[in-house]
């Protein structure tokens, strides 16, 4: 199986192909063009998937090198792909779930004046992510990441004439700069540590590795997955990435990229299997994001500002598993949080488009009459997302939870009891969401009321997606998506129905994800024995029943004032970008404002100054350039000479 | 290599050399004497004259009062002329004149595959003053110096009609010499062998290179020795009508005499040359005699004859031939001669091949004549190209259209 | 040996005394002269160490064609007249030419009569020069073998430079160099500017000059240029 | 009576070089030059047949055939360069060529 390489390279020709062609494409033909694209990408990744299946079960890599891409001295990096069982897991879903993405964008899209340019970023995001996932080496994964970095900005900032979006872009921009720059470092150290760059030969040099450079090299990949996956503390971008178009907050902010560090962090498994504290602090930050994000969710009233605090918080749970040593547990969760969130950031948008771009939360109501395959849908998200068995967030996060309260982590029994308090909270959050769109009076009918109250508007405006301004009006009728946008949602309905198939816990033999990545990853975990599952299961359970409750009770049956809940520092998700900005704003700017001096006169200094000592240099040196044949014929005569007298005294010894 | 010189050099071997080295030189000044005095009886036959007759019997001493008038006359040193080149030039056309003459074997008994060695004072050796390896280059080499005679004499002589018949002479002879050397190059590739001595030896019997080679390098070799010689119809040089006397204008008495002799010498030389490379040298019948007539007198006898009937020819081109103009001499040696030469020795050389491999050689030389035809009409093509093509100097035209042929 | 000895005491002499006419005479045809003399004292030192061919075409080569093609250059543009060499207008170039020489000479003769073989390094494998026949046969063997496609590109060379001299030496009414080929800003471009403000300058000048005739203006400001 | 070795012809050769390096830097004169760089040319042929007589080899010959080649070309393009130098501004002297000084 030596098409590997096609895998990436089927969405870079679309991407090419549409850089060159998109406009002649037009609008239809262009996203069916792209979608095209990644669907041959998938049925690639299918057949390297079969054809991996197929092999013995210790034999389950590909490792296929097209060409020497740097080579300086020992250090030698090729352009090479690395197909085994944790990249193809990954391809699987991104590439399938891109298709369908890529399918509804040809709807949600419709009449855009940038259609074809949309589909161009698309087309370059997901060769980059299959890029990043796919690379044999750091180098190459390096590459994935800048280049769903650049398509993630060039993303969010899509209709970039509203300064909102563009400094959206920017700050997603930005912070994920400062996460990059820890994956630089640890890259670094890892070619200075281990002399290579390559997974495979860092497998077997890994164990080699001093706990402290272990623990320094995987703090630093930290960093740099806490930017590209919203951890604390760079979390910041992520809510304000909803700006862009809803498909893309669904393939690049909730499916793919933001799983870019558990991704990182898993492959390089053998290296945070020696990293001792390191993992806790995975596991600690985790949680507490899952926490902080999960009491923000509730008290957004913009439909997808929810979903991308939900986001951050599913991510956290991820690092919470990958910090236990879980990586099973965060793959599948992975796995099943991508077609959930997807399921549920289509849905929205399918509400969003229903509702003339209107996203705030507080203007629906009653949407299940209107749109069918859009409510029937968002309830399968809503409830595995929830943690209702058997839909498929219950099983992976279950897992998660059995794994954190069996782990060796500091302060286990603890992350357990947040992990607990984090799914109660997820529960709330979405029933109060599901609530808020699909049930109650059709509250936009009233003109500009805002039924609870509340003195703030939680962003509102920040995230309002008025890329056509037709707004919502009390004479509105919402409409059912084209089947363009719906038959993803189907699609997507039935993988969070079923995707807990994959590794139930109900024995060996079921858990096809674990002995599926058995050969990837180092690291071990136990589960509890098999009554403490199920108790916990239970627990889990009745915490999700709970929260679902107690949203309903909240919201359906208005026994309790919502102000009591939605407090602002909820709202302002504890205030932790206001602090960031109050910094930058003050003492920050200032200490930018010296680095920006430092850089005009040292940096910029020396470069000029070179630049103009050569000059100076050139000028004085022009003189020797006279023209004159017989005063360059003298400086070869003398030049010969010295070499002359070289050689002679060489003779001599 | 001579055998003379192969064992120990003692007293006798260098009376030997020295003997030989009189008698050449005693015998070419002869031949030149004679030379000058059989050319103007010719002409003045020709001319329906009676040409010298006061000077011995038919005017046969002629040359030699000519001789002795010239040593009595005034030297004059041209006010402008550079003193020390002035005096060398004459000097530079005389010895290399001589120095060629040194490797033409004379006699020698070449007869039956004969090597030509006869023996002198008990020494075994050529009847010629000497046969250095590189043999016939050395006459390619000695004709190049003879430039320098004609090239120093008129420049130095501080004089325009001079300078321009010399630089007109040296252009001539440097062009002409390509021509001289390609037709010499078809008689190396026929006989193998650089040394005179050898390449004589290898006509014996009727094998002259004149027909081995096909003929036609002979006419060229005869042009070009003509041109090379400056002599009419090629004697632009000292084209009295423009130049006044060319290269000598300014040269009187003892050194004019010196060109004068050089002039004949060289005549002499290129017809034995000639004689040589072609006709096979002193090489003819012995009618079964042996002994020293069948070394010395009959194979003199023959090479007189031959080297007699090219310098009747000189003389019956300077009879009978007008003059021709700069640029059709230079036209005839650098868009005819050269290619025709070239294409020649091209064609010998692939008919050498084929006999070597076996070839079918009627086949061959009918292939090769077709691919020369081709070329001659290409270049044709150029030429009349060229022709049209405006500021374009003849010589350097040619020049490219020559390299088209090759 | 003592022949041999002599020939190359009388060839030597003759090549060095050609060489210093080179240098130190005046007139350029002496200096060609000169060289012909060098030429020829080498050529006879070919002959003295047996390289009999080489020595005819040194002859050939060098004195039959390249010399008289000096010659040619030097009497058909008329730079045949003494040249003032008395005056050097670099500064130091005479003595630092001479020091450099000399430098030369001593190194060599300290490499050469020092190190002995070992300047040579390696002798080299090709055929030995005692062999039977004359020496051009063994020559073209090597030749036309080992170093054929060293022949094949010299003969290349050949052509390229006859037609690169055919080139060169076709009359043109262009001027060599079209100023107007080099872009704005570039020295050539500069060099120009100066030269055409220096002309404006001067036509400005006169202009004064013609345009106040009779004023107390010193008429040599602008006029003498 | 001293013997004749190679020793003599490359003390000859090295005395030629010297002579002609002086001269192309002295001289002012482009053909002079010209003709010093063939001296310098000459010298080392003079050592190539010098070496290839002492170590009994034809390399050192072969060079000198294409020394002699290449001084060929050399020149032809040497001079035809000169002459069109020399077409625009009377002078032989190599001084007043600088037309590319810095």
């Amino acid at each position: 199986m030596t098409a590997v390489w096609l895998i990436p390279a089927l969405p870079l020709l679309g991407f090419v192909t549409l850089v060159v062609l998109g406009r002649k494409f037009g609008d239809p033909g262009a996203g069916i063009f792209a979608a095209c694209m990644v669907g041959l990408s998938f049925l690639g990744t299918l057949g390297v998937f079969a054809h991996l299946l197929s092999l013995p079960h210790e034999e389950r890599a590909i490792s296929q090198t097209l060409f020497t891409w740097i080579s300086s001295g020992s250090f030698k990096v090729s352009i090479g792909f690395l197909a085994d069982p944790l990249s193809i897991t990954m391809c699987l879903f991104i590439t399938g779930i891109g298709a369908l993405i890529h399918i509804y964008s040809v709807g949600y899209m419709k009449g855009d004046p940038k259609f074809s340019k949309f589909f161009v970023y698309l087309n370059l995001f997901v060769a980059s992510m299959l890029l990043l996932v796919l690379g044999d080496n750091l180098l190459l994964t390096f590459l994935g990441w800048e280049g769903v970095g650049a398509c993630s900005y060039l993303l969010i900032s899509f209709w970039f004439t509203d300064p909102k979006n563009a400094s959206a872009g920017k700050k997603a921009f930005v912070t994920n700069r400062v996460g990059d720059f820890g994956f630089m470092l640890a890259t670094f150290l890892v070619w200075v540590t281990l002399g290579t760059v390559n997974y495979e030969q860092i497998r077997p040099l890994a164990p080699g590795l001093a706990a402290g450079t272990a623990t320094a090299i995987a703090l630093l990949f930290f960093l740099g997955a806490t930017g590209k996956s919203a951890q604390l503390p760079l979390f910041v971008w992520l809510p304000d990435a909803m700006a862009g178009p809803t498909p893309v907050s669904a393939l690049i902010h909730a499916a793919t990229m933001v799983t870019a560090g558990v991704y990182l962090l898993t492959r390089l498994s053998p290296i945070m299997a020696e990293a001792g504290w390191a993992n806790d602090v995975v596991a600690w930050v985790g949680a507490l994001t899952a926490l902080v994000a999960a009491c923000a969710a509730i008290a957004q009233n913009d439909i997808k500002k929810v979903l991308a605090y939900s986001t951050v918080s599913q991510l956290g749970y991820m690092f919470l598993a990958v910090g236990t040593q879980s990586y099973v547990a965060a793959v599948f969760h992975m796995i099943t949080h991508a077609s959930f969130k997807a399921l549920l950031f289509l849905g929205s948008g399918s509400v969003i488009h229903a509702m003339a771009h209107e996203q705030d939360m507080r203007k629906y109501g009653n949407l299940r009459k209107y749109l069918p395959i859009t409510y029937a849908t968002f309830m399968v998200g809503w409830l595995a997302i929830a943690g209702i068995p058997p839909l498929s967030g219950f099983w992976s996060k279950d897992e998660i939870l059995a794994g954190v309260f069996n782990a060796k982590t500091f302060g286990n029994l603890a992350l357990w009891v947040i992990g607990m308090a984090v799914a109660l909270l997820t529960a709330f959050y979405m029933t109060r969401q599901v609530i808020m769109t699909f049930f109650g009076e059709e509250k936009w009918r009233h003109a500009e009321v805002d039924a609870h109250g509340h003195e703030l508007h939680a962003d509102e405006e920040d995230a309002v997606d008025d890329h056509d301004h037709h707004h919502l009006t009390p004479d509105h009728t919402p409409h059912e998506s084209p089947i363009s946008m719906t038959l993803p949602l189907v699609v997507l309905a039935g993988a969070a129905a079923v995707a807990g198939l994959l590794n139930l816990p109900f024995g060996d033999p079921l858990k096809f994800l674990e002995h599926w990545l058995e050969p990837t990853i180092v690291g071990e975990h136990e589960l509890p024995p098999g009554w403490v599952q199920a108790l916990l299961s239970l627990a889990a359970v009745a915490v999700a029943v709970i929260g679902i409750l107690g949203a309903r009770a909240v919201y359906f049956q208005k026994k309790v004032d919502p102000a009591k809940i939605e407090k602002p520092v909820f709202a302002h998700a504890w205030y932790i970008d206001e602090t960031y900005a109050k910094f930058m704003g003050g003492p920050g700017e200032t200490a930018f404002e010296d680095v920006a001096q430092f850089d005009q006169k040292i940096v910029d200094g020396a470069v000029n100054g070179i630049a103009g000592g050569t000059v100076g240099l050139g000028n004085r040196l022009k003189g020797l350039q006279t023209g004159l044949v017989r005063t360059y014929g003298l400086g070869m005569a003398i030049g010969a000479v010295a070499l002359l007298a070289y050689v002679v005294t060489r003779i001599g010894g | 290599m001579d055998p003379l010189l192969s064992g120990n050099v003692d007293l006798m071997t260098v009376v030997v050399v020295l003997l030989k080295v009189l008698v050449a030189f005693a015998g070419l000044l002869v031949a030149v004497m004679g030379m000058v005095w059989f050319e103007r009886k010719a002409l003045a036959d020709m001319e329906n004259r009676f040409g010298p007759n006061r000077a011995g019997p038919f005017g046969i001493l002629q040359t030699l009062a000519d001789g002795m008038k010239l040593s009595f006359k005034e030297d004059l040193l041209p006010e402008k002329a550079d003193r020390f080149v002035f005096r060398l030039a004459p000097l530079l056309a005389v010895i290399p004149a001589f120095l060629t003459f040194a490797i033409v074997p004379l006699a020698g008994n070449f007869s039956n595959g004969n090597d030509g060695v006869v023996e002198i004072l008990g020494h075994k050796t050529f009847m010629q003053v000497a046969d250095p390896q590189m043999g016939i280059l050395w006459m390619l080499a000695m004709s190049s110096i003879a430039v320098y005679g004609i090239v120093l004499a008129g420049w130095s002589s501080g004089s325009k009609y001079p300078l321009l018949g010399s630089v007109r002479a040296s252009a001539q002879m440097v062009s002409y010499e390509a021509a001289l050397g390609l037709s010499i190059a078809t008689v190396l590739l026929i006989g193998g062998m650089l040394s005179t001595n050898q390449i004589v030896a290898g006509q014996y019997g009727l094998r002259w290179n004149l027909w081995m080679t096909g003929i036609v390098p002979f006419f060229i070799f005869i042009i070009a020795g003509t041109a090379e010689l400056n002599r009419p119809p090629f004697d632009l040089v000292e084209a009295e009508q423009e130049l006044v006397g060319g290269f000598h204008t300014e040269y009187s008495s003892m050194r004019f005499a010196m060109f004068f002799l050089a002039e004949f010498m060289n005549a002499v030389t290129m017809s034995a040359i000639i004689v040589t490379l072609f006709l096979g040298g002193p090489s003819g019948p012995t009618f079964g005699i042996t002994g020293w007539i069948s070394d010395y007198v009959l194979p003199f006898i023959y090479f007189f004859l031959k080297v007699l009937l090219f310098l009747y020819m000189f003389a019956f081109f300077r009879g009978t031939l007008p003059r021709f103009r700069y640029d059709q001499l230079m036209d005839l040696g650098w868009k005819f001669l050269i290619p025709l030469a070239l294409g020649w020795f091209l064609l010998l050389a692939t008919v050498r091949v084929a006999a070597d491999q076996g070839w079918n050689l009627p086949l061959t030389v009918v292939v090769c004549l077709a691919v020369l035809a081709a070329g001659a009409g290409l270049l044709r093509a150029a030429i009349r190209n060229s022709e049209h093509a405006e500021a374009m100097a003849a010589g350097s035209v040619a020049k490219d259209a020559s390299e088209v042929d090759v | 040996m003592r022949v041999e000895m002599f020939t190359f005491l009388l060839a030597g002499a003759i090549c060095l005394g050609g060489a210093l006419g080179v240098v130190l005479l005046k007139n350029p045809v002496h200096n060609a002269l000169s060289l012909v003399a060098t030429l020829f004292g080498v050529a006879v030192l070919f002959v003295n160490q047996g390289a009999y061919f080489l020595a005819a075409i040194q002859v050939i080569v060098y004195a039959g064609a390249i010399v008289i093609l000096f010659l040619f250059v030097i009497m058909l543009l008329g730079v045949d007249r003494e040249t003032d060499e008395g005056r050097e207008p670099l500064v130091a170039q005479r003595p630092l030419a001479v020091a450099t020489g000399l430098a030369i000479l001593g190194l060599s003769l300290v490499a050469l009569l020092s190190a002995g073989q070992r300047a040579t390094g390696d002798k080299a494998d090709l055929a030995p020069l005692n062999q039977p026949g004359p020496d051009i046969n063994h020559l073209a063997e090597v030749l036309f073998t080992r170093y054929v496609y060293a022949f094949e590109i010299t003969a290349v060379l050949l052509t390229v430079a006859v037609v690169g001299a055919v080139v060169l030496s076709k009359r043109t009414n262009e001027p060599l160099i079209d100023l107007d080929e080099f872009p704005e800003g570039t020295v050539v471009d500069v060099r120009r500017r100066a030269d055409d403000a220096k002309a404006q300058d001067e036509v400005d000048a006169d202009a004064e000059v013609v345009a106040v005739p009779d004023t107390e203006g010193d008429p040599q400001e602008g006029g003498d240029d | 009576m001293f013997t004749l070795t190679e020793t003599w012809y490359l003390v000859l050769a090295a005395l030629i070089f010297s002579i002609g390096a002086v001269g192309l830097l002295v001289r002012r004169n482009v053909l002079v030059m010209f003709m010093c760089v063939e001296l310098m040319l000459n010298a080392v042929n003079l050592t190539f047949v010098s070496f290839s007589t002492a170590l009994d080899d034809l390399g050192g010959q072969t060079a000198v055939f294409f020394v002699l080649v290449v001084a060929a070309a050399e020149v032809v393009v040497g001079l035809g360069i000169i002459v069109a130098i020399m077409r625009r501004r009377q002078s032989a002297d190599v001084d007043d060529i600088s037309l590319m000084r810095g």
